[in-house]
């Protein structure tokens, strides 16, 4: 409960939150923060009053064992899900009256990547971009795909491909994101190692341009120094 | 005159004629019966539904009550390992 | 604008409101629809036309039309809740759906049962009968949607919305069953006008009326509050009341304090 | 991250989102031609059950033609509501779409746009063809054709609501037919009693008139119902 | 790994493996009391729109009323028939099945009944009421029963070889409707002529026979078939 | 090509197999072979030749890249497609003809979980044991959750828990196993740090008692000595 000088603020019982001061970012800019949340699922209660706030430059790595909550947080951040009490705000403003600014700036991948079976991934990953106001053209997306390691695979149906490459697809959004915030849910599952260590180099280089990650994961990060990364981590609260 | 006064009376000399109901004692009976009984099981399950509630509730809070004593329980033997581990 | 609501608004308030008032309610009801059936089934004249089955009358009207003034109130408590997010609204919605299902169901079975001696036949495609069988669907289809989520906040917003879809259409589909019908069927079978009711046909009825809508209300609050309850499980005020009400769960538990 | 130059941030105007998502719901449909197929072909079936199921008199036929064929398209037309938005739910699609920064009114529509042209308008081509088989008065086809046309739009854009409503949850299959069938009983009434009404020569552009209400009400009235809808249950 | 002593490793006889089956699949279905009352609101309703949309005449719904009837039965068990393999395949179930010791044809069958039992059984229980509402003929009823009582556990077992067919097919669909309504047209002849012949007072034992022919052929074989089916449609 | 002399044999071009000989069981049971499998998909092959046997003991880890065939692999290996060429053996026998004692022997777990979220962990676990013929009372189900860290969830519907909760329920069934083949394709998806090192332990108790482990995974396992385990690493055939 003890308001701390940096980002991330309070909790209550069976959230830990640590946070160091390595930010080395002149000004902290507030991008997303929320008050007061508290989260009840099937009459259970997961989190109750957690404050956060997150800055430009923020790595966060939500914790916890299975069942704790943290995709039931990652969803009120993005707002998919209303807390039952608390709010969320971006810009100091209220997502849902700042939704089309927030969603401008958003970029959630969840556990289920958002990827047509029936389309293939240079067309599933045009549409994706085109949703959200990004126009490219074919040469562009070649491009991305590569990054993302599907060359040859380009006009396979995703259908056909493997666990690890129908995520790649919904992934490879991130290396054409303009949004700041980047709220990811387990995005490391079903990705082989040398996956694992690009995305994190793209996790450096999105913070180091103003942006801020969110994710989940249960393996720890491998590239980033610990001290760069914040941690919330969520635990059973009757404990 | 004599309508004033049939008013005061009931309207059917015996028993087995109220039944018959002039002849249509099957439909009457039918529709009163049935409607008596769709509202008679529309409020019994809807005093049922509420028990049903408070009986979802207080089992809930019981489980509750056994996972705290659980995770407890674990943390105590965590807690008795670690101190073993030290010394 | 609703701040003259706040304190009703509050659901433990209302919880134990409704509570107090129940007993009395229930009582009420009782008494009424006693002396009105009675005097229904055994008191009331017959009619000069249709004899004793007129008093199939006492039940099927009333619940024809708290069949359609429940709807309507559902509509409105959906609106409420979707326009003013007043949560209490959504609570009500949910508990009036089934209450009003039944009655459409009275309504359908006691028509059905004055049908065949009346007309000859349980059912005719009359456009008074086709719109009320599908007032019944259009209940069913809320709470069929009501009960498929898990979530009850979700799911009275998913029924509101349905709800109000469904009041949109309730008139287009009166209005085109009746049209329908006289289109294809010049001469509908002769309902019998309006009966010029006497003192000691319409006494009962009013009895009968105010009985059945009472009863109506009656569970109505039933349903509320278990919903209340639902909706609200995780509150202090609902755990004490829980544990003071059943110790143990295995117990009996009384509903009523 | 450095590439932002190859691109450009832009608000799409509505037109752009509109014929984007249409295009891709097109391309989904193509790629597995069955979908336009398969509608078709159970509105097929189920006309040809009839006359099994009835007896091959051509005169009771035509009498229950216009009734069959406005029941069969409605039939159709229901089991291809899943395609709307069960799958885009099903692999987080769906989600994505309520993330864009696009208005979801907009999305809506051009979804129940692209599931009328895959499955209403190709029961309007076949039409005329089952109407022979029914032996549909000669008299009633262009009131057949008008009012498929009016009609089976408004059918896509209740049933999307209906579906919007079940999305989120399991088997909503049939649960899906109740609550979108009442909805559908008006379309069917009017149509069928213009169909009934031109085959006795008689002018039937009242009903069309109503049909024509319903069209412009519900296009208007059903995306927002259905973006409300979506928000409820996918959340 | 040491409590092996608290089990009991058996191969369990059939009879045991088709009630573990069946009792699940119930199970599952009482969860969604919806899965039960919704196929059954589906059969109502679409017999409702048949005199909305032909109008409302005594004397032409009795004549049709055993197709129409039949026809909806027909439909009501295909909407219905999805639930059959498809949320098993979905969450890997089916694969674990067909990696079970048990033998396919025992599983298949089980989940077949209970199929039945969900969605067929309340067909046969409330069909008189809508026979009532189509004016059917009086003599009719029994006939109606009885090709009911036989002829809906044709519909399942049919049906559940199309549903293996297509199970590994995304929006299989109408894809399913277009296999399993031919397969469904004898029962469909025989029964309505049954009822037919029943209202005039004739005897339909042959019709009856047929349909019983139909019931035990497709109660011997279709297991075998799905059981094949969805070897192929799974890998 | 070159046969080397202990359980896993021979491989063409893109696939690595390392095998170390500490396996200190007097007797190499061999409980699964494949030979010569060849596996084509969507006209790309995957491998080439493969041959492979495990034997009573073994950890098998098949490794590579996503979209390198590891999949396809473990579902020929339990018999749930066919290679384009090549058998597998199971007990000297092919195992379509061994059917019944094949799947007695077997457990295998797919991406899929195979947990029906319309039922309880209870009854899921229950039927997923009676199934493979083991009977249980209600006591034994329970302490088996417990084991997999679910008490307190054993009558909640399976479809209103947590990715990893729900996970947790199809792997619940390796606690009550008497199959000695295991195929488990990234059992670790979306289980957190304390449940990968319980299934670790499991999966040493089971070789221990003569058992074999066949699995996906791109995370290492942290707590069996690297030497106790077989890899077989695809790779893309064509690079
Ligand atoms: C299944 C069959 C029937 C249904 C669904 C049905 C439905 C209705 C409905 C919806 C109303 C309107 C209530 C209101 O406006 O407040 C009504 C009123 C009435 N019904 Fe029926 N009815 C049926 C059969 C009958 C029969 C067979 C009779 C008599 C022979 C009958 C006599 C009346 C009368 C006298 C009224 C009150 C008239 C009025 O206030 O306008 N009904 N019924
Ligand atoms: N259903 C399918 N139809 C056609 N091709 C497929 C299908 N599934 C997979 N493939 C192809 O087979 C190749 C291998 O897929 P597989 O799923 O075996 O990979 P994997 O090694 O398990 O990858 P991952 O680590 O991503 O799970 C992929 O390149 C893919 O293109
Ligand atoms: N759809 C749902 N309906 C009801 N309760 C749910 C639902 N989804 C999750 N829950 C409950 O909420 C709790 C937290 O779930 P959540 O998915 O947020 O966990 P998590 O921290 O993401 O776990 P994991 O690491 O397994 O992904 C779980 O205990 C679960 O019981
Ligand atoms: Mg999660
Ligand atoms: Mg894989």
């Amino acid at each position: 409960m003890i308001p701390l000088s940096v980002s991330i603020l309070t909790a209550v019982d069976n959230t830990t939150i640590k946070s160091t001061t390595t930010n080395k970012r002149p000004v902290d800019q507030l991008l997303l923060s929320a008050h007061n949340l508290t989260c009840i699922r099937e009459e259970r209660l997961l989190f109750d009053r957690l404050s956060i706030k997150i800055n430009a430059g923020d790595i966060v790595q939500v914790e916890g064992p299975n069942g704790s909550g943290k995709t039931s947080l990652l969803r009120i951040l993005a707002g998919l899900s209303q807390p039952f009490e608390g709010e969320v705000f971006f810009n100091n403003q209220l997502i849902h009256h700042a939704h089309e600014e927030f969603h401008q700036s958003l970029l959630y991948l969840g556990h289920l990547p958002g990827v047509k079976g029936e389309m293939s991934a240079t067309e599933n990953l045009s549409f994706n971009l085109a949703l959200h106001g990004l126009t490219h053209n074919a040469v562009d997306i070649e491009k991305i795909l590569t990054q993302v390691n599907l060359t040859g695979f380009e006009d396979s149906l995703a259908s056909h491909l493997s666990a690890g490459q129908h995520r790649r697809i919904s992934l490879a959004r991130l290396y054409q994101s303009t949004a700041k915030i980047w709220i990811l849910d387990e995005p490391f599952t079903a990705i082989d190692k040398q996956g694992v260590h690009a995305l994190e180099q793209l996790f450096k280089a999105h913070i180091e341009q103003g942006g801020c990650v969110i994710f989940t994961s249960h393996q720890d990060l491998l590239t980033v120094a610990p001290e760069q990364i914040k941690t919330i981590t969520l635990d059973y609260l009757d404990e | 005159m004599v309508f004033m006064l049939e008013k005061q009376l009931m309207q059917f000399e015996t028993f087995s004629a109220f039944l018959d109901m002039g002849g249509y004692g099957f439909y009457v009976w039918l529709s009163y019966g049935i409607s008596t009984a769709l509202l008679l099981t529309l409020i019994f399950s809807s005093i049922m539904h509420h028990k049903q509630v408070l009986k979802n509730i207080a089992k809930r809070l019981q489980r509750e009550d056994k996972l705290r004593q659980v995770r407890q329980q674990r943390k105590n033997s965590q807690a008795n390992i670690t101190t073993e581990v030290t010394e | 604008m609703w701040k003259w609501l706040h304190p009703y608004a509050n659901p433990e308030v209302s919880y134990h409101f409704t509570g107090k008032i129940l007993p009395w309610l229930s009582a009420i009801a009782a008494i009424l629809l006693l002396i009105g059936i009675v005097w229904a089934l055994a008191f009331a004249p017959p009619d000069y036309q249709q004899g004793d089955s007129f008093r199939i009358f006492y039940v099927h009207v009333p619940a024809a039309s708290l069949s359609m003034g429940i709807y309507l109130g559902m509509a409105i408590a959906a609106f409420t809740s979707l326009v003013w997010q007043f949560k209490l609204a959504d609570a009500t919605a949910a508990a009036m759906a089934p209450v009003g299902a039944v009655f459409t169901a009275i309504a359908l079975i006691t028509g059905a049962a004055w049908g065949k001696p009346m007309w000859g036949t349980w059912w005719i495609w009359d456009a008074r009968l086709t719109s009320e069988l599908i007032l019944l669907f259009l209940y069913l289809g809320v709470i069929a949607l009501h009960n498929a989520f898990e979530d009850k906040n979700l799911a009275g917003k998913a029924a509101g919305i349905l709800t109000l879809v469904g009041s949109i259409n309730l008139p287009i589909i009166k209005y085109s069953v009746e049209w329908w019908n006289t289109l294809h069927q010049g001469a509908t079978l002769s309902k019998l006008g309006k009966p010029s009711m006497s003192l000691e046909m319409l006494w009962p009825f009013i009895l009968c009326f105010l009985g059945f809508a009472l009863l109506a209300g009656v569970v109505i609050c039933i349903r509320f509050r278990s919903e209340i309850l639902n909706r609200n499980s995780i509150r202090p005020w609902v755990r004490t009341l829980v544990l003071a009400q059943t110790p143990l769960p295995t117990n009996k538990s009384t509903e009523n304090n | 991250m450095s590439n932002e130059q190859n691109m450009k941030l832009a608000t799409l105007s509505y037109r752009a989102v509109f014929s984007l998502v249409l295009k891709r719901d097109l391309t989904i449909a193509m790629r597995h031609k069955d979908d336009i197929i398969n509608p078709l072909l159970f509105f097929v079936i189920v006309i040809t059950l009839f006359p099994l199921g009835i007896g091959p008199e051509a005169q009771t036929l035509s009498r229950i033609a216009p009734g069959i064929i406005w029941v069969a398209a409605l039939l159709a037309t229901l089991l291809s509501l899943d395609r709307l938005f069960k799958s885009d739910h099903d692999d987080g699609s769906l989600e994505q779409m309520l993330l864009s920064p696009q208005p979801v009114f907009i999305l809506v529509l051009a979804k129940i746009v692209a599931h009328w042209l895959i499955t209403g308008l190709p029961l309007i081509l076949i039409a005329p063809l089952l109407a022979v088989l029914l032996h549909l008065n000669e008299q009633s086809y262009g009131a057949l054709m008008l009012t498929l046309l009016l009609g089976t739009p408004v059918l896509s854009l209740l049933g999307a609501i209906g579906v919007a409503l079940t999305v989120g949850i399991k088997k909503g299959g049939v649960l899906l037919s109740l609550l979108v069938l009442p909805l559908y009983i008006p379309v069917l009434i009017f149509a069928t009693s213009a169909i009934d009404t031109a085959a006795l020569g008689l002018p039937y552009s009242g009903q069309l008139a109503i049909i024509a209400a319903l069209f412009f009400g519900s296009l208007t009235l059903a995306p927002f119902a259905v973006a409300a809808a979506l928000k409820v249950s996918t959340s």
